[in-house]
């Protein structure tokens, strides 16, 4: 346990906590690309690279881009 | 000190549901639901992390060079994926309730009582 | 419930949830000191037994191959859930007559995207599209494989949408040949699991040349289970993208149409 | 023969994948005929696998990685009469479930039935596995096939609702699964569980391995709907596609209490041997819990599909009692409780679908005296309420009869009454059900008030003219009733299956088969045990039951004092109680959270 890992860490606590308390869902979507980051970085530090490549391109990429495109028909919807 | 990682897992899987209990929006709810997915792979990679060890990957290490577990990563990696598809459908469910009760807000829908 | 009722039940709940788990998680071995006897002897054998350099891949796609079937089908089922759930708006768009007409798709406008967007987007896509190829083909030696290289693939898709050319897009992938290629993917990986019964060996058994160790054509079945899975996975979430973006397509499309 | 046991999942999967490359290919009868023989060869798989494993129990090993030193390096499926019990029943409700179907609903193209096939490979894969981390992916291949199918109806808002409140409450359900895997990891260094338990077996009780057994058993309480974790339960099953809900009620919450015993019995037997009589009481005290609130939830409600899902809860509180028995004679009974149950819940919910298909409605006031066209739907029906009441000779009664009298063997002599009081609360509404819908008994106004009805559905399943009910629909519905009358009167039933219970309980036989290939010497059937007693309770319990329903009927017809009792001495509590059950996502997730931390405590307090 070294100072890197136990930094990581409470960086990646803050980040879920923040998702969470991100109300609105479109600012959401742009903590939780950050926060997909913050967990990639993570599973890099616990040598798992294959893990932090799936968190990268799913967390910080696919899921944001599925939460704006559900925001997006909701909204075209009422309009 | 060495408590920190399962320490952050039960941290994240705790504050993932107080998102849902108190969520006032559908996909905010389905948002912290990876959240505490996320707390699932935060446990099993600390779980199979050895001090000192490389990633089990023997390009540049020789075969039976100390590693971290590869278990654990098989493991996670495929659900990270596939819980993508799954947050994909929970969103396309809370985009249809709002179709056809025009709020996201949980506590306006109430056609399930009793 | 009201909010506040609501509030405190779970409160009870999570503070009596927390500390079971905190109990439950002292009783792990102290962080960084794991002596797993399964991953040990993995890591002892994986490379001589099965050829891949990438032991995660040795573990995903071999030594744990039917969870992998598993969690594809996983894959499976939830796009084929999305496409239920969204179904409805195509077919309140598409009057019946009119539905597998080509020419109706000239009329969905995409966003307009200014002319450098496009650019750079148009030229991205060929980089993407390699390098989601690189990264699925090479699974077994280094980090990656089918379902991170998956995910890629389908990006290039979207970087297809966002330079403005979704017209196009549906007329090279229509909706029928992601869902075909998330069918071969699903299928292929079943069928590559019989070739081990075909050669009277268990389901899912490689026995395929292996190859030589760090060489691209090694590790027999690994190799083709990481394209099948690249295939489904990029599939797969192509066709949950397209599903989004026809629902707001379409609304666009009544908007001004 | 050891082919045919990846075969049963693989033949499934690989349909599903052919029903969905062929779209639009094909016409819906193409669909039809292609789906109902996947699932019947599965179905023939399954059963001469069943035959098969009461002679000789099996162990497959997925890539021949058979386990070196008691090391397994793979993944295996374990071929026992249990767990191959219950995927025959899955493979048979699916397949009558797609018979059915076939005048059924205008669905999507092919992917309704990509979907009920992948979800029949998803349970078998559960009954089969031997690992602990395949148990949680099959788990979750279930789950989200289940998601898809319960939000089918479109249309509806309710459908939709009840499908996201399912989803997120067996998604945390889930996690929590996964959560305890990963502990057992932590500890063992092992995922196969025939392993854990030799390894689990030498180390104490301590805080991580019951944390791990708490967070497995809540998560699959939330998939089988056990008291607290029950609350999606009613809001799925009332909006989901009728031949959905005949899988969902006949089988999935089954399968839940399966991975429970499975757990227990492969992993935790060992390490809390000693803590056995207070686990016995945790469990039994929880089934009962859910057993009494299933029923009195049932009592009230008026929406037909959501009657059945409640009586559906109490039944699975009735298992839960059985399996927390823990012991092989009560197994075995539950087993035989089990299926027979989930084939008459099966043929009442497919007679619902005649009403919605005849009448588009399934509300009980609403529909009163309308069904008379359709008596002999009606006669299904009753004999349904009757046969869930445990009339003999419908299979009910045996294994009511076994659970009740090996309850009273190990000291829960009240467990008797309790199930002939749930049987009596969960059979009464549906028999009153079906005497106001079918031959409009009883006054219309039972309630005394005209609320909108409850159970019109936004649009009917079918489109064909509704004056007829396909021959199909009602000759299934007729098949499962007939089946579970069947299982009733094989004599001996339960007594046959206890050298399987036998084997399913004996931590170290199947250690030995899995991990060092040592087949189990073979068990001397029992003595067989006259159940005359228990013939004689399924009797009293039907005419309570039909007593009941009379009651509900003409309850108007009271006196005055009685219902002033009723009225005063029920009403808050059942309000109280109606009231928990509001819709509300957070409040479900609420009460999962309460509900993990009371069973913690207990577990902590009496085993630990």
């Amino acid at each position: 346990m070294d100072l890197l890992h136990g930094l990581v860490l409470v960086f990646v606590a803050i980040g879920g906590t923040a998702v969470v308390l991100t109300r609105d869902p479109l600012a959401q979507s742009i903590v939780v690309s950050f926060y997909g980051i913050l967990l990639g970085i993570l599973f890099f530090v616990f040598q798992a690279p294959d893990v932090a490549l799936s968190q990268i391109v799913v967390g910080a990429v696919a899921l944001p881009m599925m939460i704006l495109l559900a925001l997006a028909k909701a909204k075209a919807e009422e309009e | 000190m060495s408590f920190l990682p399962f320490a952050v897992a039960a941290w994240l899987f705790a504050v993932g549901l107080y998102g849902i209990v108190t969520s006032r929006h559908l996909i905010h709810l389905v948002v912290c639901l990876s959240v505490v997915q996320s707390s699932t792979y935060v446990l099993l990679l600390a779980i199979g992390y050895r001090t000192g060890a490389s990633a089990p990957i023997f390009v540049e290490i020789p075969p039976g060079a100390p590693a971290v577990d590869p278990v654990v990563q098989a493991l996670t990696l495929t659900d990270v994926v596939v819980a993508a598809t799954v947050s994909a459908l929970l969103l396309a469910m809370a985009v249809q309730v709002h179709k056809k009760a025009g709020t996201f807000d949980p506590d306006e829908l109430d056609t399930l009582q009793g | 419930m009201s909010l506040r009722g609501r509030r405190n039940l779970f409160a009870l709940g999570v503070l009596g949830f927390s500390v079971l788990f905190l109990w439950g998680l002292n009783g792990l071995p102290a962080f960084g000191h794991y002596e797993g006897v399964y991953g040990i002897t993995l890591n002892r054998v994986a490379v001589t037994q099965r050829h891949a350099t990438n032991l995660v891949a040795a573990v995903t796609f071999d030594y744990r191959g039917f969870d992998t079937l598993g969690e594809e089908f996983i894959l499976f089922a939830a796009v084929v859930g999305v496409a239920i759930l969204l179904r409805a708006q195509r077919d309140e768009a598409a009057t019946p007559d009119e539905e597998d007409e080509e020419t109706k798709d000239e009329s969905r406008d995409a966003p307009h995207t200014s002319d450098a967007v496009r650019v750079l987007g148009l030229a991205l896509i060929g980089p993407t599209v390699l390098f989601g190829l690189y990264i699925v083909a090479h699974g077994h030696l280094t980090p990656g494989g089918g379902f991170q290289g998956g995910v890629v693939l389908a990006t290039a898709a979207l970087l297809v949408y966002l330079t403005g050319e979704y017209v196009a897009l549906r007329r090279v992938s229509p909706e029928s040949v992601t869902e075909l290629a998330e069918s071969v993917g699903a299928g292929g990986y079943a069928a590559i699991g019989f070739i081990g019964l075909l050669t009277g060996q268990a389901f899912l058994t490689n026995v395929l040349p292996l190859g030589m160790t760090g060489q691209l054509n090694s590790s027999g079945t690994i190799l083709l289970i990481n394209l099948a899975v690249g295939v489904g996975v990029a599939g797969g979430f192509s066709l949950i993208l397209a599903e989004f973006l026809e629902q707001t397509l379409l609304v666009r499309e009544r908007e001004h149409g | 023969m050891s082919v045919l046991l990846p075969l049963s999942v693989v033949v499934p999967l690989v349909a599903a994948t052919l029903l969905m490359a062929a779209s639009r290919a094909w016409n819906r009868r193409g669909y039809d005929v292609f789906a109902i023989a996947a699932a019947g060869s599965v179905l023939v798989i399954c059963i001469v696998l069943l035959f098969n494993s009461t002679r000789e129990p099996m162990v497959y090993w997925f890539g021949d990685w058979s386990p070196k030193d008691g090391v397994a390096l793979g993944v295996s499926f374990v071929a026992e009469p249990i767990a191959l019990t219950l995927a025959t029943l899955a493979a048979f409700l699916v397949t009558a479930s797609l018979v059915y179907s076939w005048h059924f609903f205008d669905t999507v193209g092919n992917l309704f039935h990509v979907l009920m096939l992948v979800f029949l490979g998803a349970m078998i894969g559960f009954c089969l596995t031997g690992d602990l981390f395949t148990l949680f992916v099959f788990f979750e291949l279930m789950s989200v096939t289940a998601f898809s199918l319960a939000g089918y109806k479109i249309e509806e808002e309710g459908s939709l609702q009840g499908s996201l409140n399912f989803a997120v409450t067996n998604s945390i359900g889930a996690f929590l699964i996964l959560s305890g895997i990963a502990l057992l990891y932590g500890r063992t260094g092992a995922l196969n569980l025939a392993q854990i338990g030799e390894s689990l077996a030498g180390g104490p009780a301590d805080g991580l391995v019951i944390t791990a057994f708490v967070f497995l058993i809540a998560g699959y309480f939330v998939k089988a709907a056990v008291v607290p974790f029950h609350f999606w339960l009613p809001d799925t099953y009332a909006s989901a596609p009728t031949p959905v809900c005949v899988l969902f009620a006949g089988i999935l919450s089954e399968l839940g209490l399966y991975a429970i015993a499975r757990v227990y019995w492969t992993m935790f037997d060992g390490v809390f041997g000693a803590g056995l009589v207070n686990l016995r009481a945790v469990m039994v005290g929880t089934g009962a819990v859910t057993a009494i609130v299933g029923a009195v939830m049932c009592w009230p409600q008026r929406h037909i599909k959501r009657l059945l899902a409640f009586s559906t809860v109490s039944h699975v509180g009735m298992f839960l009692v059985g399996v927390g028995l823990f012991s092989p004679v009560a197994l075995a009974g539950t087993v035989v409780y089990l299926v027979t149950d989930g084939l008459v819940k099966g043929s009442l919910f497919f007679c619902a679908g005649i009403l919605l298909h005849r009448l588009s409605s399934v509300d009980e006031l609403g529909c009163d005296g309308l069904g008379r066209d359709i008596p002999y739907t009606g006669i299904l029906f009753l004999l349904g309420g009757l046969g869930l009441a445990g009339l003999p000779p419908f299979g009910t009664f045996v294994g009511k009869a076994i659970i009740e009298e090996e309850a009273a063997h190990l000291g829960y002599s009240w467990v008797t009454y309790l199930v002939v009081a749930a049987s009596v609360l969960t059979a009464a509404p549906v028999l009153r059900a079906g005497a106001r819908v079918f031959w409009g008994y009883g006054p219309g106004d039972a309630y005394g008030h005209h609320s909108e009805a409850e159970g019109d559905e936004g649009e009917p399943e079918t489109s064909e003219a509704r004056d007829i009910t396909p021959p199909l629909m009602w000759v299934t519905a007729a098949a499962l009733l007939g089946v579970s009358l069947v299982a009733g009167m094989i004599p001996d039933l339960s007594i046959r299956l206890e050298p399987a219970a036998d084997f399913f309980l004996d931590r170290g036989a199947y250690a030995d088969l899995v991990l060092r290939g040592v087949t189990p010497h073979e068990v001397p059937l029992p003595p067989g045990a006259p159940l005359l007693k228990g013939a004689v309770i399924g009797l009293i319990t039907a005419l309570a039951a039909v007593f009941a329903a009379a009651m509900g009927l003409w309850h108007a017809k009271l006196p005055a004092s009685m219902k002033g009792i009723i009225a005063k001495g029920l009403g808050p509590p059942f309000g109280r109680l109606r009231a928990l059950h509001s819709g509300h996502v957070g409040d479900y997730v609420a009460w999962l959270t309460v509900g993990v931390a009371v069973l913690g405590g207990l577990l902590a307090a009496t085993i630990g």
